[in-house]
Parts: C-alpha cells; structure tokens; sequence
C-alpha cells in the first residue's frame, strides 16, 4: 500500500507528458504547414495552451499538495489569461493594415 | 523528464523556421510568442529535474516580461514606410 | 544526458544571433532579441546560477527590447 | 474601505504563497507592503467591477464559476484536437470564413470575459468588436456551408448562459 501511491502518480505524469509532447509538435509543425496567418494563429493559440495546460498539470501530478503546486496553480492562471490578449493583440495589429483580404475562397488554399 | 525538455527544444528550433522565413511581420509575431512560452515550460521543467524550487520564480518572471513584450511590439512597431 | 540538452541550446544561440546580425530589416532583429535573452537565461539555470538568471530575464529578455522598440518607432527610419 | 480591506486580504495571501515559508520576517515585511499596496492604489485596482452585485449571494456563483473552468478545459483539448488533426494531414483541407455573431450580453465585464471563451474553447478566433451593434467579429476555421453556422452559434450559447449567471 505504501509504494502503491506514488506508482499511480507517475503513470498520471507520463500520461499528461505523452499529450504535452504531442500538442507542442503539432504547434510547430502547424506553424510551419500552414498557408495563411489567421489558420497560423489557430496553431499559436490552442494547441499551444493544450500543450501548456498538460505539462502543468503533469507537474501538479508529480507534486502532491504543497506551497509548490499552488506556485504552479498561479502561473497556469497568468498564462491562461494573458495568451488569449496577446493573439487577439496580434490579430487586431493585422486587420489594420489590411495585409490580406479578408474574404477567403477554398480555391486559395489548394494551390 | 529530461527527454520531455529535449522533445520541446526541439519542437521550438522546428517553430524558429517562421521566425526566420516569415512573408510578414505578425507571423515572426506568433512565432515568437509560442517559442517564448515552449521556454517558459522548459524552465518549469528544469526546475524539476535540479529540485531547487527558486527556479520557479525565474519562470514566473520571465512570463511577465515575455507578456509586456508582445504588447509593446504590437503597439509601436510599424510596417516599413517603401517608396 | 544534460550534456545534449546543453549542445543544442548553444547551437540554437548561435543561429538566433547570426540571425539577428545578418538580416536586411531592423524590425526583424528586433523580434529575435528576446529569443537570444530566454536561451541565455535558460542556459545560466543550467549553469546552477539563479540569481544571474533573474536579472537576465529582467533585462535582457524584457526591458532591452522595450527600449529598442520605441527607440524605432521614435526615429523614421 | 471595504474595497481596502479585500484589497489587503487579497495582496497578503498572494504573498504568502511567493513566499513560501512561514517565518516572523517575513510577515512583518509582507504586512508593511501589502498595507502600503491597499492604500495607495485600492480605487484603480477595483474600478470597472461592482462590488455590491458581486457579493450577493456568493456561494451560488461558486458553483458556477467551478461549472466555467470545467467546461473551457475540457473544450479546450476537443478543439485542439481539431486543429492538430488538421496539421498530420498529407493535404491540409480546411475552408475558413468570418462571420459575425451579436450577442445579448450586457455588462462589460461578461463581455470581455466571453472573448476568452471564443478564442480557446470553440474553433474561432475573436478579431474585433463593435460598440453600437454588440458584433463580434469571428473568424471560424473548419465551417463548410452556412447550416453549420447556425449549428456552431448554438455551442456559443452554452457559455453564454454561464456567464450571464456569474456577473449579472
């Protein structure tokens, strides 16, 4: 009973790794696919914050209750609110410049 | 978890390719964002791997700084005046 | 193991600053200043020194840009 | 001075989890800079939230505020499942648009608290908002014709309610 806890908890950390791993690659690999700056934006926000909220709560497994986690709580509370601003900032930046025009078609993105 | 911090850093040099051949300005932009908080997760990490847990507030800080940044350079900085 | 973490960070250092040197636009630059401050934070925690690293993330990686930014925007280049 | 008070308990209890150990120093530096926070800058800190619909009945809304953070983490991973589908494919096949949605919101507070929740949960992106007509301008990936518009507003609603039930 007593080595049964911790075993539990490093099977939840490398879970929540294994999807950490996998959101941040998509992330890049999306950055660097896709054809248009609003599809790249949708790679900077989501897949991003998926990744961050696994790695975070991937250490929060690894930890137990302490000082520590609730340090850990309070950075994920700042980086969920403050990434949100910063895409919509750079989109905002964009749109008033008018870099691209803003009604898409489907033959644009096969060629 | 050494192997998750070489899986991110490598994620991150794959990202710095639209930093480096971006057509506009707001692409370097996201780019820059998202290889800014892949880093913040590796200080997190590392704070793991060495247990000093004074690394944290380096992470906490280079947060904030890194959030101020991506403000200041969509408000100031402007499109190349051609002609 | 830490040894190749270490390697590819320095690598990465050396592309981000021939990138920073050697590019036409002063904007892009700009931009690639903060990367060069994170990795040099990121290598002072692996160095074992977190007091050098927070006065790094301060002012290399925050307060430098800031002050080139409106530098910039100040002077119509 | 009831803005000064919760103001104080607040910046105290931030404090203490920085700081991270419990020590007779360390509560007397936090208690002079924390009295020195709350009563100089207590009026800017609390100047856009009503403080007297806040308190009313607070043990409700913390059962929906808890229903919130449920709901927008676990939509978070399903729409960036979506996306990161999109970016393994051999051939990217998505077909983006902009749309715009009104909403029938009307504190400020709710309003800006719901760009969050068109950013990250759903598939769009929140690019610019209208004062007059209270149109959010959206831009949507993955939407195929104009009946799944008006399928995907409805997901918008679901939030919406939860909002309208914590600030108002």
């Amino acid at each position: 009973m007593i080595d049964f806890l911790p075993s539990i908890r490093q099977l939840f950390a490398f879970v929540f790794f294994i999807t950490g791993i996998y959101f941040l690659l998509s992330t890049a690999v999306g950055l660097i696919r896709f054809p248009n700056l609003y599809t790249r934006l949708h790679a900077g926000s989501k897949c991003l914050m998926a990744g961050g909220i696994s790695v975070f709560m991937g250490c929060i497994a690894l930890e137990g209750i302490s000082f520590v986690s609730l340090k850990l709580i309070i950075i994920l509370a700042f980086l969920l609110i403050t990434n949100p601003i910063a895409i919509h900032v750079i989109a905002k930046f964009d749109n008033n410049y008018n870099l691209i025009p803003k009604v898409y078609t489907k033959e644009d993105f096969e060629k | 978890m050494l192997y998750v911090i070489l899986a991110i850093i490598l994620s991150a040099i794959l990202a710095f390719y639209r930093v480096f051949k971006g057509p506009s300005l707001p692409d370097r932009l996201v780019a820059m964002n998202s290889i800014g908080v892949m880093f913040l997760l590796v200080l997190v990490l590392l704070s793991y791997y060495f247990e000093r847990k004074i690394f944290l507030d380096v992470a906490l800080v280079y947060g904030i700084s890194l959030f101020i940044n991506v403000l200041i350079m969509a408000k100031y900085l402007k499109i190349p005046w051609k002609g | 193991m830490i040894n190749i973490v270490f390697y590819l960070l320095l690598l990465f250092l050396i592309i981000t600053a021939f990138f920073m040197v050697f590019t036409k636009d002063l904007s892009n630059s700009v931009i690639t200043l903060p990367l060069f401050g994170a990795i040099l934070v990121i290598i002072f925690v692996i160095l074992q020194a977190p007091g050098v690293a927070l006065a790094g993330a301060i002012m290399t990686a925050g307060l430098t840009t800031a002050f080139f930014v409106i530098t910039i925007n100040k002077t119509e280049y | 001075m009831k803005k000064k008070l919760l103001t104080f308990v607040l910046t105290f209890v931030l404090w203490f989890v920085l700081a991270g150990r419990f020590n007779i120093q360390v509560f007397l530096l936090g208690t002079i800079i924390c009295s020195i926070i709350s009563l100089m800058m207590a009026e800017n800190l609390f100047r856009l939230i009503q403080m007297k619909d806040g308190t009313k009945d607070f043990p409700k809304k913390l059962y929906y505020i808890f229903m919130v953070i449920i709901a927008f983490i676990y939509d978070v991973f399903l729409s960036a499942f979506k996306v990161s589908r999109h970016a393994f494919e051999m051939k990217p096949s998505f077909s983006p648009r902009l749309v715009s949605v009104q909403t029938s919101l009307e504190n400020s507070n709710s309003m800006a608290t719901l760009v969050h929740f068109f950013t990250l949960p759903q598939g769009a992106l929140a690019m610019d908002f209208d004062d007059i007509y209270k149109e959010y301008v959206i831009h949507w990936i993955d939407v195929d014709s104009d009946d799944e518009v008006e399928g995907k507003k409805t997901l918008i609603l679901k939030h919406e309610n939860l909002i309208a039930k914590i600030f108002d």
